[in-house]
């Protein structure tokens, strides 16, 4: 199969430094007749920032709602950190260290900046004491993860409110907040002015020196900028798969964006 | 033996074939538009509370009230639908409240207008029809093959006719349907109205074997939700299957203990259901 | 610090200059006005006996069991966005498990076992019920018909298990509280202390409430009720959460029945159905739900004026209550209290421009 | 004659704009597309003509007519016709029964065996169910049940989304063929190369704004702007 081949010439940067954190095998999911993920393997090593392009309907939000358990496999497995999570609910797979971050921010519009922080914060420890106080190290760390971006709204003001470029932040430090080791942001930067866009993927870049960051992103420039490693999914299935470099000369994923009959 | 078992049936059967017009009226506002209307039961009081008045008041004929009732009931839903219903598509929550408002309103004003006591609705059919196994009643034979003949009427509007066809392309999809050059909203006035107009031809349809009161409602309200969920909400055929299983089994139940005991057991059985099978029991193949 | 700041405090209210702009302090009057307001009709309360007529007490006794359960059902509701229709269920269980048990075992401290088993009892039933239908992924409005069938189900299964219930006859001479410690003392609350003891419950929850609404748990709530979706992606399970809360707001249903069936010595079928089951409803929504005063406001006022004006206007009520049901949803979802808020803030902007 | 034109239209979802003055004109009668990234804002633009979303700012008019503001059945009323990116496609209907869903106007529908004349497939299918159609016969079906009420303007949101080569061959025949007797189209692609074949005038869009534009011929020569906004290689 072509598409193996191809997508074996590109990997060989991280992969045999770094264990492997992320594996999928055979992911393959289908809506009636419709194929939207068509056994995809992705292998991403701890640590790597890899990036997932394609065209509109390459299927890579429903690659993510598989990840991150929102949806289940149709068919294949995941492997996280050594141990299968295949069917794993949302929830299970956070706590096991996988976030997300969804492409329309999710936030609660009528709980403030800070309460919507608090919230991710608290997951880490949760409580079903329903008498039990807020900690105030909750608060403390509520305030410090906003800190870490530049933020320009009142924390203590209901996010139903917040500019879009507000709410994505705000989205992305929330699924920040639950400490996880990989971290799914799916187009972190959609509807962003330019000049946040570039520094919301410095901070990205920043952040996966921590942890493992997989992003689907449709500025391809920022993707060749910032990642390790890039997948191209087009119609569900992966048709390359290496480095920045390797990506840009590949004629496959040229024919993909541009077209090609 | 045979006798009693037949008698038994078609007593289940009528019963269900009943419910399952109401049912329809609930699926088809709740399939269409997402909404819990919790009026149906009131819809169905006044459609009964038509067919009482008619003659009892107006000195025409029955049938004359089983043609108004449908009009009439289906036009208090258009204007529920007008003035209600239309702000509060999208707050599903939202339209259970204000639905139980209105029925409350409408049952209230019956009882203002009419009393609470119950009235007896006059037999149109009086007499029995000899079907050889057993002699039945002619007017609960009637109501057989009337319900019959709605449900195949209505079921082979959707399936035949192009405005059958765009109110299905509706349900599934009402964003893609207005991209068709349907209006979203009038065709949820006629869904709503048409949904009404069947609870009110039930009650009527059903006044002469019951007694029709204020609150005759409630019991129907509930048996046609449990009738639509059972079945499923993917498909409005379903409600057939659901409501021979709720109205039949109550009804066959009803021979051996309490109606208070039966009602009950069909009622934890379908909870029991719902838990077991959310989707319905009909098969996916059936949604159309 | 330039001379020109001049701070100048009447009360709550403050006045600060500030190098040639004015600011006037009224985030202090709110909070001083509200908890003046509170203390006030608080003292008026426990001062009402010696003012009002034993009947008027004897209904707003009642009033504030009602108001008990509106606040159980604003926790579920109110908070946690679940809409239950069948909630008179567990009230009217609490209320039969304190009859059933203190007509049964006469002890004078039985009621206050009472008050806990009927605290417990429907606790544990709406934790099963909702563990249940949530872990099965059931809709929130599958749920709502559920709940409302369980509330016709409980007030038929009460007529029919009459060994128990006494059928429609229901059960009387459910006695009051009392205290017995063997051999050193016995005391029966008088008729007359019941209310103290229903305003004692009362803000007793009230509190209760106000800190699970407060606690982490209580956040968490709030965020299911905006976005399940997200609470489920920052690692919660959504269903142990709301299990958890419709068990403890059942419990407190259940507590406000067993002190109802203490106080009115009486209890029958229709305590547990539909239609107790949807006027709290009416009272939550009125009051002003995902506030825990509106609920408590809405169902003391909605009572007493029952009580008051039915006789003059008989089925009108009714029909009155449905259309402002009908009018809350439409145009004022957020109820008496919102109202209340809406003027505050109209008040404030005006404080500011003068 | 300008049969549409936007002049600054601006329009978004919630708060955020996702277009800022957005400008276009099309002729009658021909074919015009509207490339770009993902992202840019082409659906939105899309989606402001028809009325899904309406403009915060600009003006819409068809045939002299400003249409800002019309709900989709109102513009779909006046001659408009979208095939959505998703199709759009009622699953559960069959395909003739897909087929008789849009509003038609007896004096000028194209009668659904003439439909068939452009997608025989589609006549093969008519009993299938839509779920069970393959991308390609859902696009054909699409098209096909758009041109049902034989619209002014046909608006086409990546039609060869998805598709493989060779049924994106079908489709481009089919819109060529389309064209041919005249109708006028917008074609939302992000596919480039098929989008350039079929029109002759080209729009680009970059960050909610059109870029550039011009006839496709000169367009395709222009290969460093077209990788520039459309292409993958680094800049």
């Amino acid at each position: 199969m072509t598409t193996a081949e191809t997508a074996s010439e590109g990997t060989n940067t991280a992969e045999s430094a770094e264990p492997v954190l992320l594996r999928t095998e055979n992911l393959t999911r289908q809506f009636g007749s419709l194929v939207a993920v068509n056994d995809v393997n992705l292998s991403i090593p701890r640590g790597e920032f890899h990036s997932i392009i394609g065209p509109n309907g390459a299927g890579k939000t429903t690659l993510f709602n598989m990840l991150a358990g929102t949806l289940p496999e149709s068919e294949g497995r995941v492997v996280f950190d050594g141990d299968e999570i295949t069917g794993l609910k949302d929830y299970e797979r956070v706590q096991r260290g996988i976030s997300r971050a969804f492409q329309t921010p999710q936030l609660f519009p009528g709980l403030t900046v800070l309460e919507n922080l608090r919230l991710a914060v608290q997951a880490q420890n949760q409580s079903f004491n329903p008498l039990k106080k807020t900690d105030p190290a909750h608060e403390r760390r509520a305030h410090e993860v906003l800190e870490q971006i530049k933020f320009d709204a009142d924390p203590g003001q209901a996010t139903e409110n917040l500019s879009h470029g507000n709410k994505k932040k705000l989205e992305l430090l929330m699924s920040l907040s639950v400490d996880p080791d990989l971290l799914l942001l799916d187009e972190p930067t959609s509807g962003v002015s330019h000049a946040d866009s570039e520094s919301l993927m410095e901070f990205i870049s920043k952040t996966s020196r921590e942890r493992t960051v997989l992003l689907i992103e449709h500025n391809v420039d920022l993707v060749l900028e910032y990642s390790d490693r890039i997948t191209v999914l087009n119609r569900g299935e992966v048709i390359s798969q290496g480095t920045p470099s390797y990506i840009t000369d590949d004629e496959t994923v040229q024919d993909a964006y541009m077209g090609s009959y | 033996m045979a006798e009693i078992a037949i008698t038994l049936l078609l007593n289940a059967l009528s019963a269900a074939l009943a419910l399952s017009l109401v049912a329809l009226g609930l699926a088809i506002i709740f399939g269409f538009m997402g909404v819990i209307n919790l009026a149906h039961g009131a819809f169905l009081t006044v459609g009964a509370y038509v067919v009482w008045m008619v003659p009892a008041k107006l000195g025409l004929s029955f049938w004359v009230g089983l043609v108004l009732a449908p009009i009439i009931v289906g036009l208090i839903g258009a204007l529920i639908e007008r003035f209600v219903i239309r702000y509060l598509y999208d707050r599903l929550l939202d339209t259970i409240l204000a639905t139980w408002g209105i029925s409350l309103a409408l049952v209230e004003l019956v009882k203002l207008a009419f009393g609470t006591t119950s009235k007896s609705v006059s037999n149109p059919l009086r007499g029995s029809v000899d079907l050889g196994v057993t002699v039945y009643p002619t007017y609960r034979l009637f109501l057989i093959g009337f319900c019959l003949a709605i449900l195949v009427a209505v079921f082979a509007f959707f399936k035949s006719t192009d405005i059958g066809v765009r109110l299905r392309a509706v349900i599934q999809d009402p964003d893609a349907a207005s991209l068709q050059g349907l209006n979203k909203t009038r065709m949820y006035q006629y869904s709503f109205a048409s949904g009404a107009a069947l609870a009110g031809l039930g009650g009527a349809a059903i006044a002469p074997i019951t007694t029709v009161d204020p609150t005759m409602g409630v019991t129907y309200l509930l048996e046609s939700f449990f009738a639509v969920i059972l079945g499923g909400t993917g498909a409005l055929i379903a409600v057939v299957p659901g409501s021979l299983i709720v109205a039949g089994s109550t009804n066959v139940m009803t021979f051996i203990i309490s109606p208070v005991l039966a009602q009950t057991i069909v009622f934890v059985f379908v909870i029991v259901a719902m838990i077991i099978r959310p989707q319905g029991i009909v098969p996916e193949a059936w949604h159309e | 610090m330039s001379n020109n700041n001049r701070n100048l405090a009447i009360g709550p209210v403050e006045l600060s200059v500030a190098d040639g702009s004015m600011q006037l302090s009224i985030g202090r009057l709110q909070t001083d006005a509200k908890k003046l307001l509170l203390g006030t009709s608080l003292l008026v309360l426990l001062a009402a006996p010696a003012i009002f007529t034993g009947y008027f007490i004897g209904l707003l006794a009642v009033a504030f069991l009602y108001a008990i359960f509106a606040i159980s059902v604003d926790l579920v509701w109110g908070y946690a966005g679940i809409l239950t229709f069948g909630h008179a269920a567990f009230f009217g269980l609490g209320a039969y498990l304190m009859g059933v048990i203190t007509t049964e075992l006469s002890l004078p401290s039985i009621g206050l076992l009472g008050l806990l088993i009927a605290f417990l009892g429907p606790a544990l039933v709406g934790l099963v019920v909702a563990g249940v239908l949530f872990s099965r992924g059931i809709s929130e409005e599958y749920f709502t018909i559920i709940t409302l069938a369980l509330a016709i189900v409980a007030s038929q299964a009460a007529l029919i298990l009459s060994d128990i219930t006494g059928g429609s006859n229901g059960l009387t001479g459910i006695p009051l509280l009392g205290i017995e410690i063997p051999g050193i003392m016995t005391y029966r609350l008088p008729y007359e202390l019941f209310y103290f003891v229903a305003l004692v419950a009362l803000v007793g929850v009230y509190l209760v409430g106000k800190r699970i609404v407060q606690s982490p748990f209580g956040t968490t709530l709030a965020g299911i009720n905006e976005n399940e979706t997200k609470v489920s992606s920052l690692g919660y399970d959504p269903v142990k959460y709301k299990t958890l809360v419709f068990g403890l707001s059942t419990g407190i249903a259940g507590f406000a029945g067993a002190l109802y069936a203490a106080y009115s010595g009486f209890i029958s079928p229709p305590l547990l159905g539909f239609a107790l089951s949807t006027e709290v409803l009416i009272w939550v929504l009125v009051g002003g739900r995902g506030t825990l005063i509106g609920p408590v406001i809405g169902a003391t006022a909605l009572y007493l004026a029952e009580n008051m004006f039915s006789g003059l206007f008989l089925n009108t009520w009714v029909l009155g209550l449905g259309l402002l049901l009908v009018a809350i949803v439409l145009v004022f979802p957020a109820g008496v209290v919102g109202v209340f808020s809406l003027a505050e803030q109209k008040l404030n902007r005006y404080l500011e421009e003068t | 004659m300008v049969l549409l034109e936007l002049s600054d239209v601006h329009a978004g979802y919630g708060g955020g704009n996702v277009i800022n003055g957005v400008s276009l004109t099309i002729e009658e009668g021909t074919v015009v597309s509207l490339l770009g990234r993902n992202g840019v804002g082409k659906t939105t633009t899309l989606r402001s003509i028809v009325g899904v979303i309406s403009p915060d700012r600009g003006t819409v008019s068809f045939d002299s007519l400003d249409i800002s503001g019309f709900e989709p059945h109102e513009t779909y009323k006046q001659g408009i016709s979208l095939v959505p990116e998703d199709r759009g496609i009622f699953p559960d209907l069959t395909v003739s029964e897909n087929l008789r869903v849009p509003l038609v106007d007896t004096d000028d529908e194209r009668s659904i065996a003439e439909i068939y004349g452009y997608f025989p497939k589609l006549e093969e299918l008519q009993d299938s169910k839509g779920r069970n159609l393959s991308g390609g016969e859902q696009q054909m079906l699409a098209i096909g049940r758009a041109l049902r009420q034989n619209p002014r303007l046909l608006l086409l949101d990546e039609p060869s989304e998805g598709l493989a080569p060779q049924i994106i061959e079908d489709v481009g025949r089919a819109i060529e063929t389309i064209a041919e007797e005249g109708m006028t189209i917008l074609v939302v692609e992000q596919n480039t190369k098929f989008a350039l074949d079929i029109s002759s005038h080209a729009y680009i869009m970059a960050d909610g704004q059109i870029v550039m534009d011009g006839s496709t011929n000169e367009l395709r020569d222009d290969e460093e702007r077209l990788e520039k906004y459309l292409g993958v290689h680094e800049t």
